[in-house]
């Protein structure tokens, strides 16, 4: 049997030591009706042969991104990554250990932990960082729950423009409490409309949510809304692409409270939505409301730097039901493997990552803009994705699959308004040439 | 070894050139946005390729690991992570694949998650997962919102779930997360859930008790189809915290125990790696009553074409952006074909000799938490090495001493001094016989 | 520049420590007329990203074996290798370190290589194996060149069944003395010809030199081989393929005096046929003459075990000119994989691959056999490949690759005689369908 | 850490099924084949795959190695080895093909050799190159039995072959296996071939000088010019060991220098991994003289077609069977793509800086064993210390207490108490400065 290492031998030698005589004792005081008493109904197992056969045979049902000329963005972005991340990432002492509990077993992982979030504090601009939720989606949840702790308040204000996905999330996450929740529309040009804003923030307003560069890629005016919401006592939450503040201001800047985003664009893989990572900031004084692990650094007794979780009163283990949220396991890897990225890249290449997948993409928006049919409404003022309609985009899109050609995401599934938007974003992988091939094709199809 | 920090390696000037400049006329940040969205200096480190690999190198050797050394640290399962896992869902055909794209692009991954969840479907007896929880926490989060939305559809009027003392620490916290009152069971002194204790707390008012079996004693709680009963009779459903799961693949599963709804953690019972703390994936299954209460969307099949279906009813939604943790799913596929009907006892069976192996060697030495025969862990109480001074912490630092990691310490808190231990059934009685010496 | 890590300002620093002011000025005493002074003519150096879309394409015009149903074998096995290899090798403290001529700061790798050298003593019967050398040929010829040190004899008698490209790599090795060389061929049924060898065997005979399983597949006779040469004071050679091990003679029991050959059939990569590992094994008698490294045991001050290099004075390093060979650098990390494959395997994992392969080939005999058109001649005692015969074996062999198969080795490449003859070969990885297949297209083609 | 040899872990019984059972009935070895070719018990042991990963992973620990220690090991180049070629080496293109795979189904595999031999030619002024060899040694047979045809053809009556003493252990060993006589050139007081010594021994029957350079007292030879026209003179050809060829890249070249036959070790300068000594590559290369004499086959290009030359006239045969350690050849492709023209000279100059600039910073307390110029590297005689009774050795195993490799010691011969520091362009002059501290 693979991967169980007793023999008969050491079995029969165990039987002794314990005091049975079969494995069946092992269970002998368990309710008889509840035992199954027959072969599971599953296939016997496979040898390795077979099951690395079996599963590369599933993988190449699969068409991969690279085989076409993709546009798709929306949340999963196609990014260069480094081969150096691979080889640390798959240490095995980094991928077979556990949450680092008992930190003297640990100092790597730790360390490594700490560097990750001294990197998210670097980019968003805030004190502190915990060390990694599941994803974007319910790292928006915890910001705004987070923010309903620190205020008590009972309402909280929702970008319309924020990843459909994220909000259905956070929805969901909200669920279980009576929270109102006022979602915002966006105005013509694609932005989070001020004045709806404005009209429903109040005094019982916990927080403003927004999401910047938004999901039609669009740059919000973060610190408009985020003074807006201060003057009404309520906190400023913005959703984030990482990769973008190399180039955009810090949010801490711009008057936020909680940043909060997916980390996949960090170096991370696409694999059909994850795992990737989710990472929340804020500043000092909400600090003790942050939700998850922390680790911090202090020094051992030869005064060198020790790192350990900390704040661990605020979690599940030891508050229990008063806890910040029941977060344990988080994605940790990915987050380790996040800093790895950033190591690498440093300041000059995830600088030059930013500003190529914001050329491509104002040359990609040129390029369209040369096509009569084509409609620009949104504002001009995108980092990697834009919207552009189409009449029947579905139909456009389907002809231009054929030629192997994923024109972006129809925005119909998310926004029934946008119906005939697509959302099409460019990173440092697409070439100019895949650009005008796309130009070319959609000229003729 | 420099264990200094990564920034406190920067070297100005220092870089690789990763990406590609692209073959157009570059224009700076200024002249395509205006200047009052653009930051200042970016303050990241400026290294080389070696300097980066020999830092993070050099800190993963300063952790313990499974494949490293004997780490039997309970509730945990830290069991072997097969490298073909690692082989398999690091194809192209797996990794490669965008969330957006068209279903007929990634009928593989489709297909796939399609199996796997059958698959868990005959193991535990439910009949629907889902799998957009990231963590076992996440799970219970999705099951338990579940069971809310289940009772308000059902017009239950429900304010109250019921943990026992033992229970791990995120079973509490997401009761919280679905706005109940928690209700804490003490255990008897055996361990074992309290049935008189329990019938005390129960009233209309409890919509779910969440139960982990065996129990983080490592005990299987024996009266559960009592138990069971009691909550079904009050309208209230059983929630399964399936994280304690290992022992008893493919001999009894939570739906023969009478549960509604539960998790698996497929990073501790189906051998994906724990990654320093994830990502890991809480596997959500359903009984009947809560089919139409699962997040949106599922994977259905249809004239051999697989779809994600997000038309659920009463679905809770979403717990997060796209489907799940994909990867992770790659490697319990490839865990259970590789085991099949025959293997998935066979852990059960030698996870749990093991514990006993243990148990029976060391409780001359050690008290146990108590005298029920254990599962796949076993948890000791210290007491009587404290009376003499040696607390479980020092015990604890003398293993690691010893080239192990410690088993999980002052967890439950019901035991004293508690070090709790999961041998799992991938570590030989050789390695067993080493840790007990 | 990617791998360089001194910057302008450190470059300045060590110019003034040196003494210098220009990169130039390093290069002031080459004698002008040998500096290159213009740009090489090679492009300009490739960002990661197009490097890894150049060699990807690059890759992507090789047709994989796994493509075909494919017979080849011929020195080059197709075995399954078990997924925890890679993992292992691809540690960094193997893959990146050196030649542990440290022995404090290479323990892991000094008793991997022990382990290595052990494993091919269990396999072969012998006493001593070196740590490893560069492959299947030049095993044979630094065995041939041993055999004449230990002899000091000046003919050499080899099996023409033995690999044509081993007998080619030897005789260039052979190519600076003036040694005899007299090639016995094979009989009508592949064998070595036992009665030509007697002839050629003499007073001056080093050695004689054969391959069972031969080129051909077949089990040679050695042990009345072996008896031959003994009468007559010379050694005998084997070049064999250790998976066959498993289930044949050890060498040492059939009076072989120096076991050789190629490592790769034990979980290698086919890679274009390298890199793979040879290696040799001898008598504990012939250990000075044993050329290469060698790892031994004994005990630290603390009388635990500690390995080191040993024999070293045999070497160039030492004995310069006189050392038994040149060997330096040799195929290390080769030869721990093959120790890390025989150790998954084990035992019965590795009978069971040669019991596997030798049933298939054999099934595949049977299959063959059915066909009238198809002639096969040679002995049945063979282990993973055999010969078979077929008129116009080239425009038959060209049909079937249309059809993506391919049949085996044409063997008019390296044997005139055997002009329609095909090698080829089954492993545990072929399957009875994939046969079957193939019996099926034969028929039809 | 249990460091028993894996065959004392050996537990029977113990197995891991990898492969499939083949659907035929099995036969059993002797129904097959007869009775006496069949051997009795293998002895290998039986194991779990958690038993040999962690045995391997644990002795891999004990391990220095470039990624995790600077590591100047002298005359071994031990450069930084970039991630990305170990990526693209192991594409499964590059690894799953057969060497006696037709032609038409491996044109990437020849197109990748083409290129490099074209790319190795520019480098290097040679005419063409064998990618046979698979270390720098087995590049000096292949080199030296080139010669020796070439002699044996135009009837040049030679015997022997003249190395100076600084010469690495390879080339006089080489040149035995070539069936030459080996004199050996004392070197001159500053460290370089001695012209005058040179001049004595040289006459008709030398068939050959091998040459290092840099040598491997890492100083340049300066009067190659005038060597070359001796040797020429006499008939002789120069051998160039080409494993000092790290600090001249885009500098200088062997052809410039008057070599006519030369080896490159591809796991030193162009940064394929050592590998715990091997496997490597040697790339031979050689001048219209010896055109005629390279080992077959060779790779061609025909109307855009790649295919195997084996139409060389005298060709001395082959080396090994098949073409190469072609995943060797795959890493330096990579590499050379990588640094491309204006990165090759920075090796160069950066490898030549950071020897230079350890000697400049230690030479006040250690005496070096040249004062000429320093290349790639410096040899440091630790006479001085030795005097105040600590010897090379001691030196050395301090290092090792910092966490750093030692350099070579004891090597040249011709320095006394030789330590011997190669720190390669891809260290920093930050590490430089601790190992110097
Ligand atoms: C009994 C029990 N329940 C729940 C969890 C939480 O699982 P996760 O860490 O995946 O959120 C754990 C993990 O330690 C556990 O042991
Ligand atoms: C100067 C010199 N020549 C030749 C060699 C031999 O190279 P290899 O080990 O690849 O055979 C070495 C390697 O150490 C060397 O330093």
């Amino acid at each position: 049997m693979p991967y169980i290492l007793n023999t008969e031998k050491d079995t029969r030698e165990m039987f002794g030591a314990i005091g049975i005589s079969s494995l069946d004792d092992l269970y002998r005081h368990l309710p008889g009706s509840i035992r199954i008493n027959k072969n599971l109904n599953l296939p016997s197992g496979l040898s390795e042969q077979e099951l690395r056969n079996c599963l590369t045979a599933l993988a190449a049902k699969n068409k991969t991104i690279n085989k076409f000329n993709s546009f798709l963005g929306a949340g999963s972005y196609n990014h260069y990554i480094p081969a150096a991340i691979n080889p640390i990432i798959s240490r095995t002492e980094f991928l077979t250990a556990y949450t680092p509990y008992q930190a003297e077993c640990s100092q790597g992982i730790l360390q490594a932990i700490y560097e990750y979030q001294s990197y998210v504090c670097l980019l968003t601009g805030m004190d502190v960082s915990n060390a990694s939720l599941f994803d974007g989606g319910s790292s928006l949840a915890e910001s705004v729950l987070m923010s309903l702790r620190i205020t008590k308040r009972n309402k909280i204000i929702i970008s319309s423009s924020i990843h459909p996905e994220y909000k259905k999330t956070l929805y969901t996450y909200l669920s279980g409490f009576n929270f109102k929740v006022q979602e915002v529309n966006f105005e013509s040009q694609g932005l989070t409309d001020i004045n709806l804003l404005k009209a429903g923030l109040d005094d019982d307003t916990a927080c403003v949510a927004l999401q910047s560069p938004n999901f039609f890629g669009i740059i919000e005016m973060t610190e408009k809304i985020s003074s807006l919401a201060k003057e009404n006592g309520a906190l400023t939450i913005q959703v984030t692409n990482p990769v973008s503040l190399a180039i955009l201001k810090e949010p801490v800047r711009q008057g936020v409270d909680i940043v909060c985003g997916d980390g996949q664009a960090l170096g991370g893989h696409l694999s059909f939505g994850g795992p990737s990572f989710g990472f929340i900031a804020t500043k000092n004084e909400f600090l003790r409301q942050l939700p998850g692990r922390i680790v911090g650094k202090s020094t051992d007794k030869e005064g060198k730097p020790a790192y350990c979780l900390t704040m661990q009163a605020r979690e599940q283990h030891i508050k229990r039901e008063k806890a910040t949220s029941n977060i344990c396991s988080n994605q940790s890897l990915n987050a380790i493997s996040a800093a790895v990225y950033l190591s690498l890249l440093g300041k000059e290449g995830l600088y030059n990552c930013a500003l190529y997948s914001l050329n491509l993409t104002h040359y990609f928006y040129a390029r369209l803009s040369e096509i009569k049919s084509i409609k620009l409404n949104f504002s001009k003022h995108f980092f990697n994705e834009f919207v552009w309609s189409v009449d029947n985009p579905k139909a456009l899109m389907k002809k231009l699959y054929k030629k192997e050609i994923i024109a972006g995401l129809a925005l119909d599934r998310f926004y029934p308004e946008l119906k005939n938007g697509i959302l099409s974003c460019c990173t440092e992988v697409k070439s100019k040439e895949q650009i005008d091939d796309f130009i070319e094709k959609l000229k003729t199809v | 070894m420099d264990t200094r920090l990564i920034f406190d390696k920067n070297s100005s000037g220092r870089k690789t050139n990763y990406i590609k400049k692209p073959d157009i006329a570059l224009k700076k940040a200024n002249e395509l946005l205006p200047q009052e969205v653009l930051r200042g200096d970016l303050n990241l480190p400026s290294l080389g390729e070696l300097d980066v690999v020999r830092h993070y190198t050099n800190l993963s050797r300063l952790n313990f690991s499974v494949d490293t050394n004997f780490y039997p640290l309970g509730s945990c399962t830290m069991k072997y992570n097969p490298k073909i896992n690692e082989e398999l869902s690091a194809l192209s055909g797996f990794l490669n694949i965008h969330p957006y794209q068209q279903e007929d692009s990634v009928q593989g991954a489709l297909e796939l998650i399609y199996n796997l969840e059958k698959i868990l479907c005959e193991i535990t007896g439910m009949s629907r997962f889902s799998f957009q929880a990231s963590s076992g926490a996440q799970g219970e989060l999705t099951g338990m919102l579940m069971v809310r939305k289940y009772h308000k559809l059902n017009k239950n009027k429900k304010r109250k779930v019921i943990v026992p003392d033992s229970s791990h620490g995120t079973n509490p916290a997401t009761s919280s997360m679905c706005g109940y009152e928690t209700l804490v069971v003490e255990s008897s002194r055996d361990g074992l859930i309290d049935l008189d204790k329990l019938s005390k707390v129960l009233d209309n008012e409890v919509a779910a008790i969440m139960l982990t079996n065996p129990n983080t004693l490592g005990l299987f709680e024996e009266n559960i189809l009592a138990i069971s009963e009691m909550v079904h009779k009050i309208g209230g459903l059983l929630y399964y915290d399936g994280a304690n799961f290992n022992p008893l693949l493919g001999i009894t599963n939570p739906a023969l125990m009478g549960f509604d709804v539960i998790h698996l953690n497929l990073h501790k019972t189906f051998s994906t790696p724990h990654g320093c703390g994830g990502p890991g994936a809480g596997a959500v299954g359903v009984n009947s009553k809560l089919l139409d209460f699962l997040p949106c969307p599922i994977v259905d099949k249809k004239n051999d074409k697989f779809y994600f279906d997000y038309k659920i009813k009463h679905s809770i939604g979403k717990l997060r952006a796209f489907y799940g943790n994909f990867s992770v799913l790659v490697r319990a596929y490839a865990y259970l074909l590789r085991l099949g009907k025959e293997g998935l006892p066979r852990v059960a069976q030698n996870a749990t000799l093991n514990a006993n192996y243990i148990k029976a060697k060391l409780k001359n030495d050690y008290n146990t938490a108590s005298d029920k025969p254990s599962m796949h862990e076993v948890v000791f109480s210290c007491m009587r090495q404290k009376e003499k001074g040696v607390s479980a912490l020092d015990i604890a630092k003398r293993i690691i001493d010893y080239g192990m990691h410690p088993p999980t310490m002052y967890f439950p808190h019901i035991a004293k001094e508690a070090l709790m231990v999961e041998p799992t059934e991938t570590e030989s009685k050789e390695t067993l016989d080493y840790f007990i010496d």
